[in-house]
């Protein structure tokens, strides 16, 4: 894995690497700080999927092995920065500061969003593969538009880079110059289909064919991540253009709590990744070279078990939503089918009227 | 009252000059639609006088328009998109079913998807394949979309303009044989409500509805059954998701007869949808099964064949014969 | 009789296995379908036993696997693609409606467009968004297309390979909330023809229509009606597009009274075509308007709502009360 | 134009250019005959455009500018290669040898095809925009599957190479390491919408960001289309995988008879062109280097005129067909609604009820 084409400010190990071009900005508290995300959204994480095993949710969508990619990207992203995720980016929703309990709300199947995407500047899910690439670049024409300086993120994976979406994405901002940062987290599988079923060379080449900038980051190295994340949103912002990151990384865990991984790859692999741990390396980094004490480090731990015990009441008290909210902003205007609907339910005794 | 004459091409032209004075956040895309003016001329000129950022020339790739589209509704913008010709909207699709009409549901209200997909539909231009077809049905089956149709210069004028100040978004079909006839446009007043069917000619035995291009059909049909003692009702349906189907069902309940028009296949169509649904509200009105007159199930044929494939006034009439008959 | 018992999930397995060994231009494409055997284990074991050139796993993106599809069907292949969720057809709606309906038809016959589009279809299986849609009301639409949809083991088994085996392309729907079930698989005779639609329970005073995940709560719903003194038929039609419209009103002709049942929106839909179409051919007959009890006019809701988005057999029962009491 | 990056053998005056990766391989006689073949076709493209001004076909689209870009291609093709045209492709369909006349059935609005597809080897048009790309990769995978030594062509546009479907028909190539030669003509134009629109860099590189070569040839220079093209498919042929090639080249004429390309293009960027004109520059090569005559030439411009004068006249004599011909191979199998339609034709006495 560790090749050339890396950018890599710190190794599996914790060393730094010298990396003339993108030099780290970030001094002890900073990285302490992104060490302490990184662990939080492990541990709510993990919270899902044992939320989801136990029949508490509907699914679960992990990010074990991705932590770094997505706090280095949330990080660099400025307050006026807008993102479009996919159904993973809960390390990108915590860095905007969207409550943990909202990101779970889509998990539990009781709502398809979860969280206002204005308020956050962090649009809702996107499930259909790609679809979102495409909203992006729009959004960002809309930045353009506006005169401000202001970056668009789009997520996406190593398998839905194949889709035409994502690749209409590119030639469009290619030509219209769009502010546009498109992160693509290259956790090597698509499901069961290894990234090489998706591309033969590295997919950050894509980018060089439209006509503008492709880097892949190691997307298990957070001061990495953010420095490369953090220049192409500045380039972008200044009418630089798009830039495509792919950051290269492991899906630790399952797909998703319905996949069975067992049957499509093999153990040793995970074991290979399992040294390249994100959240290892900052913490030897932290260790030796900024001196942090065990007993800061358990203080994290104890406080993303804390946050996790919250977040799992949350969860539980999540209730059924009253069946007529499904009327509830299917259009803005109103429309005879709609109350229609609603009338039946009522009449039908399913709700009482209220939402 | 300041009315005019101008065809439905110009009309169109005029009501979106109009939504772009007056709301800054409107915005035009499409393929060839700047320097050309679109292939139909309707954008004619307004890339000059709004520039190129409020008129967009787009690459090659609608669900990249579709896309983008949404990408700026959810900025703020309001964008109306020309899809070129019908046939070439499928490509678009996804983004029209799973986020068009969609995220306004799934972002709890939040997002404003007013966004308006014009779509030049329907047949009669003689032009090669997929320059023709009907896709309609799509759009009015999907949960979240609004589909309306204009037949008239007045009601394109006015529709259009209704369509971009709506909130929801909008399938906007217009028909291509129709852009070059001319009719009288009120400047002043719309004619109604985006959502309202029109009765454009009054009548007793049997009701007649379609939209779009049928609408010129249908009113010759109805003109020669007059000829032959038959007083048929012409109902322009104008919007078909949702349908004004209160006008439909107090238009039967006083013809007892119904009969749908349109220019594609019926199966599970916008037709379909007026027969069942008229048949049902007006149960014990109907004297005579509902009928539709449509395209054939068949692809739509090489353009020489194609005023056999489209409703004629003689199908039309074949059809009033039979209910008139049942 | 050789018969066994078996759930629908492996019964399309057997199927499809049946298939290819018949056939070796049969092939499979689909993401996931290799090594995991697709999400729902549909092929699992078959890429073992033919090999990766036969069971192909796909990159992720819709249109390719059906254009590319398409052009295998040029070259003599006959490809059984698998969408992995209904609402991730729509990348591929404009291969579909532009290519795989129109291309026997465009060369004059010379190419054999015999490919089937396995969809998993219709909620129930408390997934997320965009994982229980049903779209078979856009291609029961589209003129060159077929639409057929199991609802047991034993069709699901027959069909898939009478749907590989004809020369038209096939949308074929499978109800994902069923794949778990059992049940008795004949393996040496097909129930009936692919596009014959078949009573499942006889009754005299309400004919109720369904398809794929719909039957089961029609059933409990007939059972349910019976003790209250209703005698309610029960059909599944199998075939939506063409329909076997003559099973219907023969029902019909019967009962005189027609509710039919879907989980998609009823506008412009399979619904509408099945009520429109029987009430013009079963007029006299009918002795209440024709009822659609489907899935409500919104966006799919969030699953822990899809109970009562779904059509439940309360409300099959409502409507069966309308009717009787009409 | 006439850039490091362009393949060329012959310059706009008709002199050699030594290029030694692409050595010409074609003898005068070769060289004449493919002369021979760009005269008639540009002769028979005119033809379409006055019989169409004529209100004899729906409309007609020609290819004047772009004659060495189809004969160069088509000519290159192996008889058991097999294409998937545009709307645009009359040059290769006249090198598979398909009878002028059977191009124009799509054009008098007679049928949506116009030959056998299998019997030449060349697909029926494809009017969406890039949808045959991938079917042609498809087809490249079944001459995969089937062991076969032929290769696979895909036409398309600059406009169109804007489309998913081709950039997906990339990613599939580049995986399956498919048969198939994806030849772009860069018209300069997409109906009223600049070459620049689409890409702000030269198009062919786009596929090396997808791992597979791009080639960029003078669209204008028969003797280099010829060889690049040859190259690429021999290259697929015996396993090398997809090319993409540019073709450079320029519409001299309007998009199709519809189109008044004088609201949106300078004449002086069509003078510039002429001066590219890919018939004079061979004319200029057979006469200077392989002396031909002026009587070998007006032999060729003499059957020109009689072949269009034929074809004017098959364009007359093809009538309106039989209605009910509408029905024939909508499906391959009976169908309820075909028969109805049928019946209802004939009892309308719309049709007699043959075909
Ligand atoms: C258009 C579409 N097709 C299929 C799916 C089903 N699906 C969901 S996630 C997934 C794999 C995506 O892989 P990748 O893009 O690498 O993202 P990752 O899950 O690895 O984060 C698939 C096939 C989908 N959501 N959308
Ligand atoms: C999907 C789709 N969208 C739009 C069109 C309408 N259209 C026909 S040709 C054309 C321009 C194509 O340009 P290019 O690909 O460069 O090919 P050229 O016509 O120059 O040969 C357009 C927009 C279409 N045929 N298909
Ligand atoms: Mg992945
Ligand atoms: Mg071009």
């Amino acid at each position: 894995m560790i090749d050339e084409e890396l950018v890599q400010l710190l190794t599996p190990e914790g060393e730094r690497v010298a990396q003339p071009d993108y030099e780290s900005t970030l001094d002890g508290d900073q990285i302490f700080s992104m060490y302490r995300d990184m662990v939080i959204i492990r541990r709510i994480c993990n919270e899902g999927t044992s939320l989801q095993r136990q029949g508490q949710l509907a699914l679960w969508a992990p990010i074990q092995g991705q932590e770094a990619a997505q706090i280095g990207a949330g990080r660099a992203m400025g307050p006026m920065d807008f993102s479009f995720p996919t159904y993973r980016e809960h390390g990108i929703a915590w860095c905007r500061g969207i409550p943990p309990v909202d990101w779970f709300r889509l998990f539990r199947a009781v709502s398809n969003g979860g969280w206002d995407p204005q308020k956050y500047r962090h649009s809702v899910p996107t499930v259909v593969l790609g679809n979102q690439a495409l909203n992006a670049v729009g959004y960002a024409m809309g930045v353009q538009r506006d005169g401000a300086e202001e970056a668009v993120m789009a997520f996406f994976g190593d398998g839905a880079s194949s889709q035409g979406d994502v690749l209409e994405s590119f030639v469009w901002a290619a030509t219209f110059n769009a502010p546009v940062v498109f992160f693509l987290q290259n956790n090597q599988w698509a499901i069961s289909e290894p990234s090489s079923l998706q591309a033969k060379i590295p997919l950050y080449h894509r980018a060089e064919g439209f006509g503008f900038p492709g880097v892949r980051v190691d997307g298990n190295d957070v001061l990495a991540v953010y420095e490369v994340t953090k220049r192409a949103l500045e380039h972008a912002r200044v009418g630089g253009g798009p830039t495509l990151i792919e950051a290269f990384t492991y899906r630790m865990g399952a797909h998703t709590t319905s996949d069975d991984p067992t049957r499509y790859r093999v153990d040793a692999e995970v074991e290979v990744w399992k040294h390249r741990d994100p959240v290892e390396r900052v913490k030897s980094l932290l260790v030796h070279e900024y001196k942090v004490k065990k007993t800061a480090l358990s203080a994290v731990t104890a406080e993303a078990d804390a946050m996790a015990l919250k977040l799992r009441e949350d969860v539980l008290a999540m209730g059924r939503p009253d069946p007529i909210t499904m009327f509830d902003h299917a259009y803005a205007a109103p429309h005879p089918l709609i109350e229609e609907g609603r009338r039946e339910m009522i009449d039908m005794g399913i709700s009482g009227g209220s939402h | 009252m300041a009315t005019t004459t101008m065809t439905m091409a110009k009309a169109l032209n005029e009501g979106l000059r109009r939504a772009m004075e007056r709301n800054k956040k409107v915005l035009l895309m499409g393929e060839d639609i700047g320097k050309l003016g679109g292939v139909f001329r309707i954008t004619d000129g307004l890339q000059k006088d709004f520039g190129e950022d409020r008129v967009i020339d787009a690459p090659l790739a609608e669900s990249a328009i579709v896309g983008t589209a949404v990408g700026l509704a959810i900025r703020g913008y309001r964008t109306i998109v020309e899809i070129q010709f019908d046939g070439f909207v499928y490509p678009a699709f996804d983004q029209i079913v799973s986020q068009v009409a969609k995220l306004h549901k799934r972002s709890d209200g939040v997002y404003n998807m007013g966004l308006v997909i014009r779509l030049p539909f329907q047949g009669g231009i003689g032009a090669i394949e997929h320059h023709s077809e009907s896709p309609e049905s799509y759009f009015a089956q999907t949960a979240g979309l609004r589909v309306v149709s204009c037949s008239t210069p007045n009601d394109a004028y006015w529709m259009i303009q209704q369509s971009i100040e709506h909130d929801d978004p909008i399938i906007f079909c217009e028909p291509m044989s129709r852009y070059w006839e001319k009719g009288q446009v009120d400047l002043d007043q719309p004619p109604s409500g985006l959502f309202d069917a029109v009765v454009r000619r009054e009548g007793t035995d049997v009701t007649v509805v379609g939209y779009g291009a049928s609408l010129k059909t249908i009113l010759r049909a109805a003109e020669a059954a007059q000829g032959e003692g038959v007083s048929v009702e012409v109902i322009d349906a104008r919007s078909l998701a949702p349908l004004d189907i209160d006008v439909l069902v107090t238009s039967v309940e006083k013809t007892g007869r119904l009969i749908a028009v349109q220019e594609s296949p019926h199966t599970a169509s916008v037709g379909s949808e007026i027969v069942a649904e008229v048949s049902q509200r007006a149960f014990y009105s109907m004297r005579a099964p509902g009928l539709r007159v449509s395209g054939y199930h068949v692809p739509y044929p090489p353009t020489r064949l194609e005023d056999d494939y489209r409703p004629t006034v003689d199908r039309i009439l074949d059809a009033v014969d039979r209910v008139m008959e049942f």
